[in-house]
């Protein structure tokens, strides 16, 4: 299995999939000639010319609602955005129109999109390139969200996606592009060429959506995380010596309730990051799900480990980013309960 | 010169308010038959002046004159008069029955029956529209049975649509009509998707978007502008300029430009205006765009120029904020008068058979009618299910929706 | 005190501000000459001329971005959005801009403004006129949002909404404006010149953000609620006899988590209702929140009551509400834990 | 007559990509002096051609010719040279600064100096910019201190900003420069706001929206031509086109249409194109907008056509996508130098005495630096404190924050 770092399997996954299916159309801003700001699509316009792969208008609103209309007439549209703290210029299109054409329609028309876009911090891009929408999107009936957290997973969670029925979000942390940041931050980066889940299978793989896995088996308590944060969750486990169960979500719609639960039962604790804005952020609904399924199994309320509720700064990202000091806090904190 | 202005913001304003006198002198309507009709190669440089002028074939005396006349045979356009006719009858009962409790809203199409009708025809099988909510005469003309419609309007047991959607908020793929969307203008950039992903195929199907004056203010309609233009799309952009959005009249959207096509100008677009309420003129110019597209010569853009009689919905009452009598006084008449007129005219038409047509026309309307109310209507008789509301949300339903339906016992 | 509609206290609110402030604006689409579409800002262009209150082009993004450049100068627009389900296209604005302007620029610019917005079903509005997204803005820190569940909170809260020196979206469920809807909607309906609430004072008045109220003293379970589903609560109370606490939240950020935690730690149950879709609704939020911060009290899983996680229906529209029998069957689940 | 095509989709491409040799042939260059320069309450209609042709003062010879000439002074010009070359110095040390590690983040102006620095000037106190981060100009020509922008650049401990900005995201509200948002396009219509409200209050400041031609595409662009013209807004509308949007070409953004300008035609707004690296030029363009403004004449809108002559910012490399020395061969020469040369021609300045301004430029450029690094860098020294991170999302902490900022700690 070749190694890959995390824009390489997105590219990978965006080519076997243009490769076997003429309707797979990939565009966005600065994604044809040049291959994208994080070179994701690099070379595919080369390979399966202009009409494949294309610059788009910076119009996030354009870019989607023609990928509907192409999705509409029968294509399979994988589109991105450039930061996901640009994608709301497009959030009509995708809340009002993506989400609900299948249903309105009655099975008429429907929307087999994907938008792909880099979400995170970690990499001092202070408030406009360092956000995580997942919440916006999950809250939406109709679409998909899915968040890899490594090479392998980005490969097959991405051609899962494209060849889904349905509109999928497709949020991409931008900080594990090259390599497995688990927030230390003033540590040396190892790359994905150094790391197992930087092996990914050659050609045509799926991983599937709404399939949750476990990165770390662990007795003491369960941490629930994706992207960025399953690193740094197994950062905190190993950092504390607390013996946590890791699960990597990869979708969070549909979610793997039946793996979540299954864990916290075991464990009886619970510890749910993110790095987005702590109100009404994701982790608010795995904190009631998880409260809702395990209420007896419970031995300390479920904690959550966030973004504060402020814009992302610049300066103060290392404050902001909440790493493994902090869910290693929560963990004690959740322990001592 | 333009007059300075101090002392507060301006804010356009319409001529008249209820208790005034109607008055359309500042309409520029001009003759029937005196605007050019370039070849569809026309470079969109040469011909800027037409998004200032109106196509007309249409003269008062009820002929059809100029270059633009002549797309349409007798038997046609009788056909024409019918979709018409059938549209206008069909919404006379749906409103009606929306006052009858049978459903909860209902949106007309009162002197802009022309637009979607004639335009229709300009299109071929495999084509699609994207329509907003009052270009019902689309389906009509196409011959999407009008059972169909109004199970959708009723939301009953045989609703297409499953009782999901608002009435009126038509779908059907297999008519070339794409599922109506009630937010305002989001559908015009999908039909400039549709079409880009026609040239992507190399497929020489065509895309028509529809976008009312008071909607061009969208986001939607700027990006259909620019993707449109960027990639040479095939595609026709409609304007329904019907000079009204609810309570605000046309100058609120349009601003200090002197008409809605000519925002096509500032981009490259070959931007016509044609009288709406002239069944002939806007099938010419709808012709003329099909065929731009389908040549792959790209998008135009059209504005057709109408007057909304009704009001905007069953929610809506003009009389609050229009004089009663300013359809009336609409310079451009009535698009059923004025086929009508031309087809006597051209004597393949006559009062008697016209009255006679009337009738048969409401009595189809009626059948249809009737039919559909034995699957019910909104609150009576046959419904769609609780389970239907659960489904379709995706492909394949998943655990947290079963778990719901579930919960809900359905 | 005159007894008013919603209706007519939500105009007065905002004729009182604009007679005692200059730098109040008021527009948005239908908004002047006409006076809205709900008739919320009928006789206020007579009143004060087309510089102050006037028809906007139909562009939700225009509106608002207008509206924060306007605030930026030294003005105080409160801008109708005349449907929440029509908000999308101002999405990108409200939360790239109005949410971040202070923060931004360390307070050198402000962004006082008030969107106001109809929001819920009830009205057989199908999915482009029913929808609470209040949990999409809850989620962006710098926003303020606030709920009413009558004409007197409606009044005094938009007042304060006004004179906030920050954005404030303002949530009006439609389905009451015109009498308390208790989802009964089978039964007769009364209207506010029948209910203690549709007392308004004259005048000025304000009712401060962030506080919540007990409409209804109960021991046995909390019920968390706002808008349209405070009255279903209490209706739920009524029909099961189970001696629920209701709780009208008014303001959701910032939130009067103290009045939440004192009544649950009280009673050691608590249902949470909203509208909105379930699914990263805001009751995840208030879920979180409560077992959180009472985890030792609770006696049985917090329970949320909701709308399904689909498009808004419309011939179901009574299937989707989560009327007094939801509500209720969950309090009794609740009670029964 | 347009060309048919078939066969998939139409992309536009530009003429030459790294390896081909940069060819701006179809750039058409006006002679310098040749364009008309209407008074400023012409009717939009009458001078709807300029929206197709460019504004340029400086001939070739280095004089300032034709009607747009004339509106700066010897003393204006020779300051206005230094705002320029002071802009060049700030952003090569700060460029090199970021290469150094001590900030993120940096874009430069190289080639684009004269239109920001130039338009300032036609502006009064109590104006308001809604700049983009391509306008640092606007700041250094109305006095801003440059160790403020270099403090903000660095995220330091006297940052004004509180470290909570990605660099060159500048405010000052005294200075009339509105906070930069990374989010591109959402100012443009803030703009129109703002001078909504000045004419709202009967006021007579007006404010200057700018946008890049990539940006045009976006949605805000559009709202802020439809608000500004339907309310006349006291307001320009610049629209900076240097060629480049990151690594798409303008064709990209401006379809088919023949030029950014030209948008603004169809909303009847004047619409003129100036060379952007003509101080005199841009300057003159800029006063005509501004009169016309704060006459209550309404909006202009005004393409500035230059060309980004370095990186779009320290993240990018355009040798992958354009040949290297396409800016050598860019038809408008330097702002720079164009000036120069001017002055020279004028008599008012010399070969010597400019290459003594420019170490002098560079040293006071030196010493700012010196002044700010004293305050730290972004990893180094002084820096904001975690504290700030809570302050300032609310005029008042709300209780939810305060817990989370004890929780931090802070
Ligand atoms: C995004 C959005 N904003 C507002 C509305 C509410 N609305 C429905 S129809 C309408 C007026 C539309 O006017 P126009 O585009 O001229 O079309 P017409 O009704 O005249 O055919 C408005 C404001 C909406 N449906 N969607
Ligand atoms: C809404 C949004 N989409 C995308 C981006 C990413 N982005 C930053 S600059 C840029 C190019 C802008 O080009 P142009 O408007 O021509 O301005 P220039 O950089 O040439 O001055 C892009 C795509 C962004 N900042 N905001
Ligand atoms: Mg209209
Ligand atoms: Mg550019």
């Amino acid at each position: 299995m070749p190694r890959m770092t995390m824009i390489e399997a997105i590219r990978d996954a965006m080519d076997v999939s243009m490769g076997r299916d003429d309707n797979v159309v990939v565009f966005g801003e600065d994604v044809g000639y040049f291959g994208g700001v994080f070179r994701c699509t690099a070379g595919l316009q080369q390979k399966y010319g202009t009409s494949r792969c294309f610059d788009a208008p910076i119009s996030e609103l354009g870019i989607v609602g023609t990928a509907i209309g192409m999705a509409a007439y029968g294509l399979r549209p994988c589109v991105e955005v450039q930061f996901a703290d640009y994608v709301y210029p497009a959030y009509d299109q995708i809340v009002s129109e993506a989400a609900r054409i299948r249903y309105r329609s009655a099975g008429q028309f429907t929307c087999p999109i994907v938008i792909r876009m880099p979400t995170g911090g970690g990499i001092f891009g202070g408030q406009t390139h360092s956000q995580s929408p997942e919440a916006l999107f999950t809250h939406v009936s109709g679409l998909k969200v899915v968040v890899p957290s490594n090479p392998q997973d980005a490969k097959g969670l991405l051609i899962s996606a494209i060849e889904d029925p349905d509109p999928v979000i497709f949020l991409e942390p931008k900080r594990l592009y090259n390599g497995p940041f688990d927030g230390h931050h003033d540590r040396p980066v190892t790359p994905w060429s150094k790391h197992e889940l930087g092996d990914v299978a050659a050609d045509h793989v799926t991983v599937p959506l709404g399939k949750a896995v476990t990165r770390r088996e662990g007795s003491a308590v369960t941490i629930l995380a994706y992207g960025t944060m399953v690193h740094v969750a197994l950062a905190a486990a190993e950092d504390t010596g607390i013996d946590a169960e890791v699960i990597d979500l990869r979708t969070l719609v549909p979610l793997d309730l039946d793996a979540i639960v299954a864990s916290v039962k075991k464990t009886g604790r619970c510890v749910v990051v993110h790095e987005a804005t702590m109100t009404s952020g994701f982790g608010a609904e795995l904190v009631s799900l998880v409260q809702e399924h395990c209420f007896y199994h419970l031995e300390a309320p479920v904690a959550r480990v966030a973004g504060w509720d402020t814009p992302y700064p610049h300066a103060q990202e290392w404050d902001y980013f909440p790493g493994p000091a902090r869910v290693g806090e929560a963990l004690r904190v959740v322990m001592e309960a | 010169m333009v007059e300075t202005r101090k002392g507060g913001l301006f804010v356009p304003e319409p001529e008249v308010r209820p208790g005034g006198q109607p008055d359309f002198s500042n309409v520029k309507i001009p003759r029937a038959g005196t605007v050019e009709r370039p070849p569809v190669d026309v470079d969109p440089r040469d011909i800027r002046d037409m998004a200032y002028s109106i196509i007309r074939v249409l003269n008062r005396d009820g002929e059809a004159v100029g270059p633009w006349a002549g797309t349409l045979s007798d038997d046609e356009l009788l056909e024409g008069l019918k979709h018409m006719m059938t549209l206008r009858a069909f919404d006379a009962r749906m409103q009606t029955a929306q006052r009858q409790g049978k459903t909860s809203f209902y949106m007309q199409h009162m002197g802009e029956e022309a637009v979607s009708c004639a335009f229709r025809r300009a299109m071929e099988p495999g084509d699609m529209n994207f329509p907003t909510y009052r270009q019902a005469g689309l389906l009509i003309a196409g011959g999407y049975p009008m059972v169909d419609m109004m199970n959708q309007i009723y939301s009953n047991e045989a609703d297409p649509l499953k009782g999901r959607q608002l009435p009126i908020m038509y779908s059907s793929k297999e008519h070339g009509f794409f599922s109506i969307s009630g937010n305002l203008g989001t559908q015009f950039v999908q039909a400039v998707g549709w079409a880009m992903a026609s040239a992507i195929k190399s497929d020489d199907r065509i895309a028509a978007g529809w976008i009312g004056d008071g909607s061009t203010a969208e986001s939607d309609f700027h990006a259909a502008l620019v993707f449109a233009s960027t990639y040479r799309a095939p595609v026709v952009l409609n304007i329904v300029n019907n000079q009204w959005a609810i309570s605000t009249f046309q100058g609120i959207a349009r601003g200090g430009s002197g008409t809605f096509a000519a925002r096509g100008l500032g981009f490259g677009l070959p931007s016509l205006r044609v009288d709406g309420n002239d069944y002939l003129a806007v099938h010419a110019v709808g012709k003329w765009a099909v065929e731009r597209a389908r040549m792959g010569l790209g998008a135009t853009l059209v504005e057709y120029v109408t007057y909304r009689v009704g009001a905007h919905s069953t929610s809506d009452d003009p009389s609050a904020y229009r004089p009663k009598t300013e359809s009336d006084n609409w310079p451009l008449g009535d698009p059923v008068i004025r086929l009508k007129n031309h087809l006597i005219t051209r004597g393949a038409w006559s009062e008697e058979r016209h009255k006679q047509s009337e009738a048969e026309v409401m009595d189809s309307v009626i059948v249809a009618q009737k039919e559909a109310e034995k699957h019910g209507t909104l609150h009576a008789g046959g419904r769609p299910s609780a389970r239907d509301m659960f489904e379709g949300v995706y492909a394949e339903m998943p655990p947290h929706l079963r778990r719901q339906r579930q919960q809900a016992g359905v």
